[in-house]
């Protein structure tokens, strides 16, 4: 293919690359060693009159790829933007100038690094081809919501005002959810002063009012395959018929249930009926319609006690280890049942610290107070069947005890999340209770719901992105995302509606979702060489990657994030990108000069993450960071696309280092593929073999967790192997 | 500038911080018109004066960095800076907006090589270190600056200094003779993200901000973690710059308090928690943190991270709002007065620095509006009907984390392109 | 400027031979200088201070106030009332305010002031005379009228805790008001600028009943001050200036301090700088001579 | 009350609703949340056995005995400090002198608290003859513990009596009659109607 392509390289000479390079020599370069068909200098390449000469080029000449040696990528991209036209970038001002001394005695080997930039900038171009959407991407508007709660019945109509049509699916026989089961809200308008309507009826009404939604009552999803834009759900009734819908995007609000009390025998949760969960009390409000409520055995109630994270916020066996946001909220608007009703009745509220977050939530705590809720710091420690509740009064420092006709146990929400895919089976004592039945049963290679995150929820792990699970066009919302209340979970359903639409507008141009969003290219497989070995399948972070009938693996793209970490797997190498491969990343370490170790000029590969390590290799520039002229870097799209090969072929070709760098690992990951640095550091684990069998120092090939911030220490990782291969000596494979 | 190509339905996406960033590229991302404008000369907003994210520890241009790319690689976002709302008239369906553009002084030549910056002397307090260092006359707002493009202040104007900038600019990037310009268009819906600032730290008078040198508030504090920040990343002492290894935070500074903001700001507890992982970071052990609150409002899941801090034994917990802060005049020690009201202990407590955790105050003040919309006792706007083709995303809406700022701004696009669709007629 | 006038109530201290009475006499001097006229309200009442709570309970007490509003609206009409006392201002102003803020009180204050044949609204403004010299004279007027200028004399602005909580003077802050600094300045002297006991409490209502705790806090108040090299210190409150002025002898007795720091009040000072002579001024009223001022009230 | 039905009585509301009914703005004593900010702020704090806060979380406990025959209300100087600072709005300051006032008719207050003796000695003093009366509430006040402990107190102020008798600011002749009001029935008549509507308003408890 290389001789079907016209590559123009551009040289750019404005901000001091004119002055301190030779940049005629850089062009020659470009046509010389790295066979572009044309190579031109600008003194301001950027600006109108040189983006016009490339224009004009590529309509005269017929240039197929441009290679811009000028700034970094991640400046000017707009302006070198030519459509179609494959476009790479050698990074000479950030990667070269800004890094390297002014210095008689530098010059060289700063004009040799620039060169190398160009000859690696061109020859990328060559394998480059304009990425075009796949030909399985499908145009499908309808969207699946699993849970007929207050989540899913949002996120159902606000999809529909948006013009999309919906399809909820929900397990019991009518809609509503948990919310149904309230009496009343907590208040979402000022001035968040007294409990309101749910809103659940307004909303159940607005849905059977709707025409683009269509509701399964009594029924599950029993299976789901696919991909987004193509998805398959056969939707089963509780009397078996089971029908099948192609849905374009789904949207999970499966939400919670109330924490089992019966853990809690310490406050005599079911040894006496007068000890009551919130949703209990909240049952028999709804039950009192208005009037007074009573005791379970009917007696009237003069004195509440509403004890706060029962169950929750501890470490204790069974407990749950998180607090779950509405309950101080959900308990001042319980008191205020009593109190509206009857101001003479007792509440009091019993905390360690009173959550009521926001605008909102302060005005509902003074209003409550205002009604004559009282609040009390303190630790319960017991609660008798005859309602005498014991605990120590943190403010009062002492033991003491109260005495009411009923007891709130606030207890928490736990997740319907489904299984837990990564810890199979999971359900030992200390834990919350993994669901051992699966919402969405996923016909997927790596399991049948979308990886947990914590506790049970299937949360984000991105601030910035908290909609980014790791199923492609899959969005959850409401409590089984993270513990919340109503006007939160209705605020979030109404982001994921937002998603699952975006979802089905990408899939069905065949772009990538978040956070390669909009790119058209998707992996390549040559079918013939693969052996089967199925890593691409396991690793793939976002279970994109099945295996057909005859167990070769098959790429569902729309599910795909075009992370390369398949092609970083792959010992084969038969997967590839359009615009991003094994030799896009291979040929460029192969085409740098490298000089004999005479000349005492190491080569040291940087593979950088583009995400994190390329800008904070960037930004060091701008702050006018050095780091060693031999140094060649390369992004990658994430260190997980990092395929062993090039590891090889750059030692056996002579490089004296390698250095990769790549985003934060573990627990607390920052890799944008969430697992593809994780992977690499898996991988690399095993290049110690390959090192040893050229009998080369381990210390030659290093492996870095870096932050976008690491402007001193990124540059400093990349002098350390410099100083280290002074230590080693140069690698014996120059030839 | 180029033409401003909108029309009703077009979304207009107010404010370039990391809520309206999110609306913004949302909704593009559904393939609809936006129209990003930004009061300052570049995007990013409040939480890229952050140093880290809670409770991940994170790096908040991490995701800037993400969402740059995402807005470079998107035609259909059109990010105009330095851009302010003057006029709205109209309904859902058909505003029309005008916008002022303020003169950067610096044209889309700019290749940010920085020379002139190189020649310029006078300089200004640098806002985003708030003021606690200085920038040039000629200079580029932040390292992830976007644009990527430098900005002349106005105060250069007319100056030798500015036409120095000007002759050592190669590429005729600096027009010195720029305009304010004007232009009105149609949108069909609106995005409200104007977002926060934080609450003014004089009026909390019993603290001495403006008194005592030691005293300073959460947003200076977490400049000066940052590496390129005004202390290069070094946690010392206005007063004498002295490492400040015993730190105290003061919770509700400024919030969930009639005198100041009546409501609670929800992140403050979360920020000094995250702030008190700091001190052991650059000190180690020698690290000391005290926080005094009323409630650790450590929401849902996160309330890990509140255990996590609470098992470390150079992190004290006090219950109790303090009182009046005083100098120690021979060291500089402000002195913490107040009753710690878990078993009334009366305290005077001295420390090297106080942190005042300064709640959120809506950025546009209630009257302020260019056009009506429903806004509570506090500032924020709040969901209305009324509101039209309006909506609040992130701190325009309530006080929110930055994960729910994100959430609100995802929510909002979705609002929005109902609206646009609904014009469009493609309501399926 | 055209004469001013307000409906004026004096207060139990401010009486002939009484704690206050040197301070009547340089209010009416300073006034004199500024043309504002003072209508005594006719047989006004004591306001209870902030001490006759114990035994007269809520309603007797704002009732004292009430009656002296009543008497006001019936001699003034239209006028402001102005104190010089804080304890009078606080207690007449707080009276104001809860009457408009429940209808309840309001009738039922009403209901007892008929006892005697009154009837209050209680719409009129109640203002303390620092009020009236910041906020209707202004600083640039009352420094118009300074003939002798009080320089070299450093002064600490006492301004306690009545004159300034709950209501205290427009503009200024709870923590650090500044307006006896600004008049200390505008009088031509030099204020200490962060007095850190600017607005502390000298113990005010408990000096009698316990006078160790209070002269703990007049101590520390003193100190203050001269840790802020103050020749003197100006308040505009007659509790302070007796409670910080004449224990003086006992503190230095208990603590082994050598205090003779003179206590006066912002109208001595401003008398003195309108050339009014030391009796005008008030001076002779000093239990611890302002010498400063006398020389110069002398010149 | 026994301790039995104190057992059952604590964190119920009883004592609250009465300090609401009865005790000047002691409806506000349920908005407290317990910040401290008025403990810190008092200039008599160390001499406070149960700061305001804690007084109100006792009220809430229904600790009443504690409460009432607390001397800590009694240590309030009406300096408004908490008032001023107060994130809540509750007029502390008042709801001391409430409580104080309300102790006090109540007959549980401390017996000897001194500030208790004098304010009802210059209650007194004013409302005889609408006026304070300096001198009479000084001798008064130095012998309220008794004549021999008096002429101590007496000797030990002398110095202050003669310093302030030489600059005028003390009468020796106000103690035989002194300032007052001239309608003196009018007043006595307004304290005597304001007080009976203020029984008549008290709740039973």
């Amino acid at each position: 293919m290389a001789d079907a392509i016209k590559i123009g390289a551009y040289v750019c000479k404005g901000c001091g690359i004119g002055d301190r390079l030779d940049t005629a020599q850089m062009a020659q370069v470009a046509t010389r060693d790295a066979k572009a068909s044309l190579a031109k200098e600008h003194d301001f390449l950027c600006n109108a009159d040189g983006v016009k000469m490339i224009q004009d080029d590529i309509a005269s000449e017929g240039l197929t790829h441009v290679a811009i040696c000028a700034c970094s990528r991640r400046a000017k991209t707009e302006a070198f933007n030519f459509g179609d036209i494959p476009v790479t970038r050698g990074n000479i001002r950030e990667g070269v100038l800004w890094i390297r001394p002014e210095t008689d005695e530098a010059q060289e080997t700063t004009q040799d690094m620039a060169d190398d930039y160009v000859r690696m900038a061109v020859t990328e171009c060559k394998y480059q081809k304009a990425p075009h959407a796949n030909e399985e991407a499908k145009y499908e508007r309808h969207i699946l919501v699993v849970g007929g709660g207050l989540s899913g019945m949002t996120a159902a109509i606000e999809a529909s005002k948006a013009g999309y049509p919906v399809t909820i699916v929900e397990k019991t026989a009518a809609l509503g959810g948990s919310a149904a089961k309230a009496w009343k809200g907590i208040p979402q308008r000022a001035p968040y002063a007294d409990p309101e309507d749910t809103g659940v009826d307004a909303l159940v009404a607005a849905i059977e009012a709707d025409s683009k939604i269509k509701v399964h009552l009594s029924s599950t999803v029993t299976k789901t395959s696919g991909a987004p834009g193509r998805f398959a759900a056969d939707i089963s009734t509780e009397s078996g018929s089971t029908a099948t819908e192609n849905f374009g995007a789904i949207i999970m609000a499966s939400g919670y249930k109330e924490y089992d009390a019966s853990q809690l025998p310490e406050f005599s949760y079911g040894k006496s009926s007068n000890v009551v969960t919130q949703a209990e009390l909240d049952a028999m409000a709804k039950a009192a319609n208005g009037g007074p409520i009573k005791t379970k055995d009917g007696k009237d109630v003069n004195s509440v006690a509403f004890i706060q994270c029962a169950g929750q916020r501890s470490d204790k066996e069974g407990h749950l280890p998180y607090c779950s946001g509405h309950c101080c909220l959900t308990s001042i608007k319980q008191a205020m049942y009593f109190k509206d009703q009857n101001p003479e009745v007792d509440t009091n509220v019993i905390y360690t610290d009173l959550r009521t977050p926001g605008a909102g939530g302060e005005d509902f705590y003074r209003s409550g107070q205002n009604k004559g809720v009282t609040f009390t710091k303190g630790k319960v420690n017991e609660v008798t069947t005859d309602g005498t509740v014991k605990f120590k009064d943190l403010i009062l420092n002492e033991d003491t005890e109260e005495k009411a006709d009923l007891v709130v146990l606030a207890t928490g929400q736990v997740a319907n999340s489904g299984v837990d895919i990564e810890v199979v089976g999971q359900d030992e004592p200390g834990q919350w209770q993994t669901n051992p039945e699966s919402v969405l049963n996923l016909d997927y290679r790596q399991g049948k719901d979308i990886p947990l995150l914590k506790n049970g929820f299937n949360d984000s792990h991105f601030i910035c992105f908290p909609y980014e699970t790791r199923r492609t066009g899959i969005y959850t919302c409401g409590p089984v995302r993270r513990p919340m209340d109503a006007q939160q979970a209705i605020e979030d359903a109404t982001g994921a509606a937002l998603k699952a639409i975006q979802a089905v507008e990408n899939s069905g141009k065949g772009r990538a979702a978040h956070p390669r969003s909009g790119d058209l290219s998707f992996p390549n497989f040559r079918r013939e060489g693969c052996t089967q070995c199925k890593r691409c399948t396991v690793e793939c972070p976002f279970g994109a990657i099945d295996e057909d009938e005859q167990r070769f693996p098959k790429f569902n793209e729309a599910r795909c994030r075009r992370c390369g970490t398949c092609m970083g797997a792959c010992p084969v190498r038969v997967i590839s990108f359009d615009n991003y491969s094994v030799d896009s990343v291979g040929q460029q370490l192969k085409i740098v000069d490298i000089p004999d170790e005479f000349e005492e000029k190491p080569r040291i590969l940087v593979l950088a993450c583009e995400n994190d390590a390329y800008p904070a290799l960037d930004m060091a520039a701008m702050n006018r960071v050095e780091y060693s002229a031999f140094a060649r870097v390369i992004p990658v799209r994430c260190l997980g696309s990092t395929n062993l090969i090039w590891v090889t072929d750059a030692l056996n070709s002579g490089y004296d280092g390698i250095v990769m760098l790549g985003c934060q690992k573990g627990e607390n990951y920052q890799c944008h593929f969430v697992k593809g640095s994780e992977i690499a550091h898996v991988r690399m684990s095993k290049v110690d073999d390959t090192l040893q069998s050229l009998s080369l120092e381990p210390e030659r090939v290093e492996i870095h967790e870096v932050a976008i911030t690491d402007i001193e220490r990124a540059p400093q990782l990349i002098n350390d192997m410099a100083d280290a291969i002074e230590k080693m000596g140069m690698s014996p494979f120059k030839f | 500038m180029a033409d401003i190509i909108a029309t009703n339905e077009t979304i207009l996406v107010v404010g370039g911080g990391i809520s309206g960033m999110s609306a913004a590229l949302e909704a593009a991302e559904c393939g609809k018109q936006v129209i990003l404008i930004e009061k300052s000369p570049s995007v990013g907003g409040r939480v890229n004066q952050l140093y880290k994210y809670f409770p991940k520890l994170c790096f908040p241009t991490c995701g800037f960095e993400i969402n740059q790319r995402r807005m470079k690689g998107n035609k259909n976002i059109r990010l105009m800076a330095m851009t302010e709302v003057a006029e709205v008239s109209g309904d859902a369906g058909n505003y029309s907006v005008t916008l002022k553009t303020a003169p950067r002084y610096v044209n889309e030549n700019c290749t940010a090589c920085g020379d002139c910056a190189a020649v310029v002397e006078t300089e200004f307090a640098d806002e985003h270190n708030y003021g606690l260092s200085k920038r040039k006359g000629a200079y580029l707002p932040s390292r992830m600056a976007y644009p990527q493009r430098y900005v002349i202040d106005p105060a250069m104007i007319g100056t030798p200094d500015a036409d120095k900038a000007k002759a050592a600019c190669k590429y005729g990037a600096i027009d010195l003779d720029m305009q304010e310009e004007s232009n009105t268009i149609t949108v069909g819906a609106i995005i409200w993200a104007t977002g926060w600032k934080p609450f003014d730290a004089n009026k909390i008078q019993p603290y001495g901000y403006d008194r005592i040198a030691n005293v300073i508030t959460s947003v200076e504090f977490e400049r000066m973690m940052d590496p390129a920040g005004p202390t290069g990343g070094k946690l010392v002492r206005p007063s004498d710059g002295k490492e400040a290894k015993d730190v105290a935070f003061i919770q509700c500074a400024g919030s969930r308090d009639r005198n100041y903001l009546k409501h609670c700001s929800r992140i403050c507890c979360m920020a000094s928690l995250k702030q008190s992982t700091y001190m052991r970071e650059q000190f180690g052990d020698e690290g000391k943190a005290s926080i005094y609150y009323i409630d650790i409002r450590a929401i849902d899941r996160i309330d890990d991270f509140y255990q996590k801090v609470q098992a470390d034994e150079n992190v004290h917990f006090i219950k109790s709002k303090v009182a009046r802060i005083d100098e120690n005049k021979d060291n500089g020690n402000p002195v913490l007065r107040g009753v710690n009201t878990e078993g009334y202990d009366r305290y005077n407590n001295e420390h090297d620095l106080v942190v005042l955790a300064v709640g959120m105050e809506p950025s546009v003040p209630a009257g302020d509006f260019p056009i009506k919309v429903t806004v509570n006792e506090h500032g924020f706007i709040e969901q209305d009907e009324a509101n039209g083709g309006i909506f609040a995303a992130g701190c325009s809406a309530d006080a929110l984390d930055v994960n729910r700022a994100v959430q609100s701004a995802t929510a909002s696009a979705l609002r929005a392109i109902q609206v646009v669709n609904r014009v469009a007629g493609t309501e399926g | 400027m055209a004469k001013k006038e307000y409906s004026f109530y004096p207060g139990c201290s401010s009486q002939k031979l009484a704690s206050g009475s040197n301070y009547q006499v340089a209010v009416d001097s300073m006034c004199d200088v500024l043309d504002i006229q003072l209508n005594t309200i006719p047989d006004w009442n004591c306001c209870a201070a902030s001490i006759g709570y114990a035994e007269g309970g809520e309603l007797p007490r704002l009732a004292l106030s009430a009656r002296n509003l009543a008497l006001s609206e019936q001699a003034n009409p239209g006028q402001d009332v102005v104190a010089t006392c804080a304890a009078c201002w606080l207690a007449t102003r707080e009276t104001k305010e809860r009457l408009h803020h429940s209808d309840d009180l309001m009738k039922e204050t009403n209901e007892a002031l008929a006892a005697a044949g009154l009837n209050v609204k209680a719409d009129q403004n109640v203002r303390h005379m620092v009020e009236v010299l910041v906020e209707d004279i202004g600083y640039e007027e009352m420094g118009k009228h300074v003939k002798k200028p009080l320089e070299g004399i450093k002064i600490a602005g006492y301004v306690g805790c009545q004159t300034n909580r709950p209501f205290g003077i427009d503009g200024e802050s709870f923590e650090n008001p500044k307006y006896l600094d600004k008049l200390v300045e505008t009088m031509g002297a030099e204020a200490v600028d962060n007095y850190d006991k600017k607005v502390s409490c000298c113990g005010g209502a408990l000096a009698f009943s316990e006078p160790e705790k209070s002269q703990a806090l007049i101590k520390d108040i003193i100190e203050a001050a001269y840790d802020g090299g103050a020749d003197m210190i100006v308040t505009p409150c007659p509790v302070c200036q007796m409670n910080v002025e004449i224990y003086q002898n006992d503190i230095n007795a208990k603590y082994k301090t050598k205090f003779k720091m003179p206590v006066v009040y912002y109208s001595t000072l401003m008398s003195v700088a309108y050339g009014k002579n030391a009796k005008e001024a008030g001076l002779d009223g000093q239990v611890i001579a302002a010498k400063q001022l006398n020389d110069i009230a002398a010149k | 009350m026994s301790a039995n039905t104190a057992a059952v009585e604590r964190y119920r509301n009883s004592f609250l609703k009465e300090v609401e009914a009865n005790v000047e703005e002691g409806n506000w004593v349920k908005m407290c949340m317990q910040c401290g900010v008025c403990s810190g702020s008092c200039p008599f704090g160390p001499d406070w056995e149960h700061p305001p806060q804690e007084l109100f979380m006792m009220i809430r406990a229904g600790k009443r005995e504690e409460v009432l025959t607390s001397s800590s209300m009694w240590m309030c100087t009406s300096c408004y400090n908490c008032i001023a600072r107060c994130p809540r709005e509750l007029p502390i300051t008042h709801i001391m002198h409430g409580l104080a006032n309300y102790a006090h008719r109540l007959g549980i207050a401390p017996k000897n608290q001194p500030t208790r003796r004098f304010a009802k000695m210059f209650w007194d003093n004013l409302s005889k003859k609408g006026r304070v009366n300096e001198l009479k509430l000084g001798v008064s006040l130095y012998f309220m513990n008794g004549f021999v402990s008096g002429i101590k107190t007496a000797l030990a102020a002398l110095p202050i009596g003669i310093s302030m008798y030489k600059t005028k600011r003390l009468n020796p002749m106000e103690y035989f009659g002194g300032h007052g009001v001239k309608d003196t029935s009018g007043l006595h008549a307004i304290l005597k109607k304001a007080r009976e509507i203020e029984d008549a308003k008290m709740k039973k408890f």
